[in-house]
């Protein structure tokens, strides 16, 4: 982290792509996708997301271990969301077919 | 309870194998902590420290043996993982006969049990041996949980959904019922009895009072009150679907879905239409009736609408070893 | 936070005596640092999962109360918090150069955007106060159809939004003691741990905006 | 540091340890030496352990009769409390927060924790959530259970909920901070020559549950504040009168609670590998398996939280699925329990007190941990959830498994934190009373859920009467088992024979490098590790595979 310190070219670059990202973002909103204004809003936010992280939180260029912390975090915070939805996406199905209950 | 057993009565048809089930596990239970045990004080005894300067000779350990104590007893648990679900998707799983639909409302710290006929009751329950009875779980406050030992069976009765089981009553007698899930302060009273009778005394009983009309009269009237009867049965303009032979169908919804018409989605439709629209119909026609009707009304117009549709032809593929006609 | 360990009059500045040197104490500190963010990422992503189940439970209720969201004062607001951290990470750059006074002047810019933000969030409390939409007994809502299931939305946005700003402010505080010990000299290009750290905690709350913005103001619009 | 020489009954001089090194209450109450700290945390887990222990016993007490002695809601407050104060202040911080405190460090090679600052400022959170607790407890209790379900703890009762849940809001970033300390130390602050291969399996047995607390608490934070929230707008987010879903509530509750119970046994583990090793004079059988099956146990205890909900309307296909990653949860606790078995064999094994509680630990977490499977197997768990079967499960797992580790760990390192020995006597005859106490208090408890009989009953019906006598019964004699060596353990603190360097010929960093009681910085000379962790046969070689 205290190796050759980051050139402001870079952060401005970073920078001014996430105000770019902010601005496709809203204007993506206003169309009319139905469900893929979802998917659109969360994919570009996770690319906003991932710049702040690499540039300006330096995780690029931060050792080994501190990207597995962070990889850590998320796939955690993935394990609760995907256990929790599995409840309640698959609560309204059928009652399995009767052959195999005996 | 005159003989002194680890397990409570056997009076239902799955207790039997809830039990088999428990004994099972009992067997591997034992055999392990015996194993355990014995290793621990056979070593101990054996190679019990004799002098201080003894020095045991280094072992580092050994692969197949460890790979051996973690498959081995994983294929055990996966016995019990397969068994134990196939029991729980029998319990849960309605059978396809028509059964015998008891609707049980829990409410801070009493059972108030409705039958078909009309007949209400506080923390009792009368079944019939040899029938499969549905039991209809609400609560109208806390959750509770409905719990009878004796069949081995319990269920949380969650406010604001219907939570269903089923059981077969085997054994007469009496039997208790408890809430499980504390739900205040008389948590501990708020407990009852199960009657199970033969079915020749259980009509006697049945036929003994039914005070207030039956249920399906009282849902009638709310039906009508509730001006309900205008969309879904008189209707021509094909407003919304009529409700005429829609309970214990499948229903095609707007997105696609098919989804059996059963308690619990009509008494979504009735508080939350707009939850699952049927397909060809519009959204935001039906009011909401959250919060206006209590769940006496909720359980009247539900019976009632079930009055409507011809009973559900019974299942074609005779389903080989089903309980219920396995002659106990 | 407590991460700021004040400089010692030890050998290297700032190192610790129970550290061997420098680059292993900065590592710690970075790696206690993300451990923290890894803490906060999960007490967040408790209110994401609730957000989810009544998103997907009550899409329709969703969709009405997402208009009265105020899209043009988050956009905004997602700007403001953008700008800030791009200050915030040229105060870190200019630390490290050893820079005292662009490290002053970014880190007082990083708060006023702060406070900008925070300012703008207060406007739309405000909005929300005078429209009876924060959830409880006061509440009411145009839509009878979406009555109850409007206050639990709008009760999950003012708990995302609330614990955002808490941490805004939190952050404000942090900035503040850091531009004190700057302009006390407490920092220099061998050791600025603190300022670091603090940067890092505010990329991370600008983060957890990023993702409450599309996810609370924009998708609602149209489905 | 200044040598006080200070009238001494034993002739030889004093040297200087964390103890005598500086005096007065403020150099206990600003320490940031990890050992005083430990011993902070010692006086204060024990002070809620009695207080704990208490609500017990009046519970039992209760229950002696059918139709109770207490009137309903007193009983609901005693088991709410009971529980709240065992899991959150006595169970999740015991062994972390007092041995690991102390220890890890030491263990590890390193003069402190990588955050000396906010290892005190755990316990101070520690304390102002006690405080929260304590004074919920004075002003008329809560009676909610330990696990606040909703809408009950929402909207229909009426006591200090609130208070309560900022308690376990509070307490749980003590906990936070104890596990991102022991994380970040255990990665960076290992001394030249301490591998991963070689580290002590208590260091690895606390780095797991660091990982769950760090990973796990913030969880319930977030519940504890939606349920304080809720409480207060009534917004109905867990009230389905007004549109919110109850079962929720339970997940996000669960989701750390049951990675909880996996805090509270993992250090259990870690200290029974140290005293198992040492009173065998052998090393681990499998160390590399014993290792990674505490980081098994850590990842998987994260996605079986659902066998909580098997019967509260989860639906089926969820259940099954955690019904199945309940059974793969089992697996690394039972590599560990044959390893430690394993480890005996042909080993040189002295009957000394902590081998005891060792012996004690291994037969009574294998009852417990194969009750866990009982409770996994969906079928099972519908007849025997809620009822007292579940209650002497976890009791299995917790009074006898991790209170048992805890007991043995303290007499293992009782003479490394004091300096002293205690009795041996006593200590031996204690370890018996709990032992047959606690067999005594639980084991009729499973024969009751089966029965059953159903949890957090204050009056039951008259068949369950005979077993809960001898329930109570054990109940007491366990009680008593507890106060004896609160009494030895204090007298041999002042009185206590002078222990040498290494009394139990242990081998591992903090008994050979450094001197009993260890001075504030833990080493006089810094540590090196030459050989492979428990190397008791004295072999030189170096063949364990090396992990780091």
């Amino acid at each position: 982290m205290t190796h050759q310190v980051v050139s402001v070219k870079t952060y401005a670059l970073v920078f001014a792509a996430l105000i770019a990202l902010t601005i496709t973002t809203v204007a993506v909103s206003k169309l009319e996708l139905g469900e893929y204004n979802f998917v659109c809003a969360l994919t570009i936010a996770v690319i906003k997301g991932t710049l702040v992280v690499m540039f300006f939180m330096d995780v690029r260029r931060s050792s080994s271990m501190t990207k597995l912390f962070v990889g850590a975090g998320l796939f955690w915070l993935a394990i609760m969301l995907v256990f929790l939805l599995s409840d309640y996406l698959s609560r309204g199905w059928l009652p399995i077919p009767k052959w195999w209950v005996g | 309870m005159g003989s002194f057993s680890i397990f409570p009565e056997r009076a239902s048809t799955s207790a039997g194998e809830v039990d088999a089930l428990y004994g099972f596990l009992l067997i591997v239970g034992i055999t392990m902590t015996v194993l355990i045990f014995a290793c621990v004080f056979f070593f101990a005894i054996k190679y019990r420290r004799r002098s201080d300067q003894e020095r045991p000779q280094l072992i580092h350990g050994s692969l197949p043996l460890e790979i051996a104590w973690s498959v081995i007893p994983f294929l055990v648990m996966l016995v019990m993982f397969a068994w134990g679900t196939k029991l729980y998707f029998q319990n849960y799983t309605l059978p396809y006969k028509d059964t015998l639909d008891i609707y049980v409302t829990g409410k801070q710290w009493m059972w108030k049990i409705q039958y078909p006929g009309g007949q209400r009751e506080i923390n009792e329950l009368h079944v019939p041996t040899g029938r499969a009875v549905k039991l209809i779980l609400a609560s109208e406050d806390v959750i509770h949980s409905f719990f009878i030992p004796a069949f081995r069976l319990k269920h949380d009765v969650v406010p604001g959904s219907y939570q269903t089981y089923w059981f077969e009553a085997t054994k007469p007698g009496r039997y208790h019922i408890f809430c499980a899930e504390y739900c205040g302060t008389n948590h501990s009273r708020m407990t009852g009895w199960v009657t199970v009778m033969e079915p020749a005394a259980y009509q006697t009983w049945l036929s003994g009072g039914s005070e207030g009309g039956s249920l399906v009269a009282q849902g009638a009237k709310l039906f009508q009150q509730y001006g309900c009867v205008s969309c879904h049965l008189t209707d021509t303009q094909g407003r919304c679907p009529s409700l005429r032979n829609v309970f214990g169908n499948p229903v095609v919804l707007e997105d696609g879905r098919t989804v059996v018409a059963d308690e619990s989605y009509i008494r979504e439709s009735i508080l939350n239409p707009n939850a699952k629209i049927v397909k060809g119909y519009h959204r935001d026609i039906m009011p909401v009736f959250q919060g206006q009707i209590g769940e006496e009304g909720l359980l009247q117009l539900i019976v009632y609408i079930k009055s409507l549709s011809t009973p559900a032809p019974p299942q074609t593929a005779a389903t080989k070893g089903s309980p219920t006609q396995v002659p106990k | 936070m407590a991460d700021s360990e004040v400089a010692l009059a030890a050998h290297p500045p700032g190192l610790q005596h129970h550290f061997d040197n420098s680059a292993q104490q900065l590592e710690a500190s970075t790696l206690g640092m993300w451990m923290f963010l890894v803490t906060e990422i999960m007490f967040f992503g408790g209110m994401f999962a609730s957000y989810t189940i009544y998103r997907n439970l009550y899409p329709e209720a969703f969709a009405s109360t997402s208009h009265f969201m105020n899209v043009t004062i988050g956009a905004i607001n997602t700007g403001v918090l953008i700008c800030s951290s791009f200050t915030m990470v040229l105060s870190v750059r200019s630390v490290q150069l050893g820079q005292k006074k662009t490290t002053i002047t970014f880190l007082t810019l990083t708060l006023l955007l702060g406070l900008v933000f925070l300012v703008l969030k207060f406007v739309e409390y405000h909005e929300k106060w005078v429209d009876h939409h924060i959830p409880g007994p006061g509440f009411q809502y145009a839509d009878p159809r979406y009555f109850h299931q409007a206050q639990i939305l709008f009760y999950l946005y003012f708990a995302m939004t609330g614990l955002h700003a808490l941490h805004m402010i939190v952050g404000a505080g942090l900035i503040i003691t850091l531009i004190v010990m700057t302009a006390r000299n407490r920092f220099s290009a061998e050791w600025n741990t603190p300022v670091e750290m603090i940067g890092l905690y505010w990329h991370f709350v600008d983060i957890v905006w990023i993702f409450l913005f599309p996810l609370l103001y924009l998708i609602g619009h149209t489905s | 540091m200044s040598t006080i020489l200070q009238p001494h009954p034993h002739p030889i001089e004093e040297k200087t340890n964390y103890l005598n090194a500086d005096y007065g209450w403020k150099s206990w109450l600003f320490t940031t030496d990890h050992k005083r700290i430990a011993l902070l945390y010692l006086f204060s887990i024990t002070a809620f352990f009695f207080v704990g222990g208490a609500f017990a016993v009046l519970m039992r007490i209760n229950l002696l009769s059918p139709d109770g002695l207490f009137d309903h809601d007193t009983y609901n407050k005693l088991f709410t409390m009971h529980g709240i104060i065992m899991v959150f202040f006595f169970l999740v911080p015991s062994i972390p927060a007092t041995l690991g405190n102390f220890l890890i460090p030491i263990m590890v090679g390193s003069r402190d924790l990588a955050f000396p600052r906010i290892n005190l400022l755990s316990w101070y959170i520690y304390i102002f959530g006690g405080i929260f607790t304590l004074t919920a407890v004075v002003r008329g209790g809560v009676d909610t259970g330990w696990t606040f379900y909703a809408p009950f703890s929402t909207t229909y009762s009426n006591t200090h909920v609130i208070l309560a849940a900022m308690g376990v809001f509070v307490s749980g970033f003590s906990s936070i901070l104890t596990g991102l300390n022991f994380i970040i130390t255990i990665h960076k602050m290992r001394c030249p020559g301490m591998t991963w291969s070689r580290l002590p399996l208590f260091v690895w047995g606390h780095y797991a549950t660091a990982l769950i607390q760090v990973l796990g608490t913030p969880v319930i934070a977030i519940t504890m504040v939606l349920l304080g929230l809720e409480r207060v707008l009534h917004a109905g987010i867990f009230d389905p009168n007004l549109g919110g879903d109850p079962i929720l509530f339970q997940h996000l509750f669960w989701f750390y609670s049951h990675p909880a119970v996996y805090i509270m046994i993992l250090p259990g583990m870690a200290v029974i590998s140290e005293v198992v090793a040492c009173y065998s004079r052998k090393r681990i059988f499998g160390y590399g398996f014993v290792a990674f099956s505490s980081l098994g146990i850590a990842v998987l205890s994260f996605v079986v939280w659902g066998h909580h909900l098997f019967v509260s309307g989860q639906s089926m296909y969820a259940s099954m699925v955690f019904s199945f990653m309940s059974m793969a949860v089992a697996v690394p606790s039972a590599i560990k329990v044959f390893n430690w078995t394993a480890t005996m064999y042909r080993g040189s094994i002295s009957w000394d007190t902590p081998m005891l509680y060792a012996f004690g630990f291994i037969g009574l977490f294998t009852i417990g941990g194969l009750t866990g499977l009982f409770l996994a197997t969906m079928a099972i768990d519908v007849h025997v959830t809620d009822t007292y079967f579940v209650i002497a499960h976890f009791h299995y797992v917790m009074v006898g498994g991790m209170v048992m580790a805890y007991m043995g760990g303290l007499h293992f390192w009782f003479p490394k934190i004091t300096g002293r020995l205690y009795p041996e006597g006593w200590a031996k005859f204690a370890a018996l009373v709990i032992f047959v106490g606690f067999n005594l208090t639980f084991f009729p408890q499973f024969i009751l859920g089966y029965l059953g009989m159903p949890r957090r009953y204050a009056t039951y019906a008259e068949e369950f009467h005979a077993l809960n006598v001898m329930s109570t019964a054990g109940a007491s004699i366990l009680g008593v088992g507890y106060v004896i060596p609160m009494i030895y353990l204090a007298w041999a603190w002042r009185k206590g024979p002078i222990s040498p360097q290494n009394p139990w010929k242990a081998k591992g960093l903090e008994w050979e490098q450094s001197p009993t009681p260890p001075p504030t910085f833990n080493f006089d000379k810094p540590p090196i590790v030459t050989e492979p962790a428990y190397n008791y046969s004295g072999h030189e070689e170096e063949q364990e595979v090396d992990i780091g």
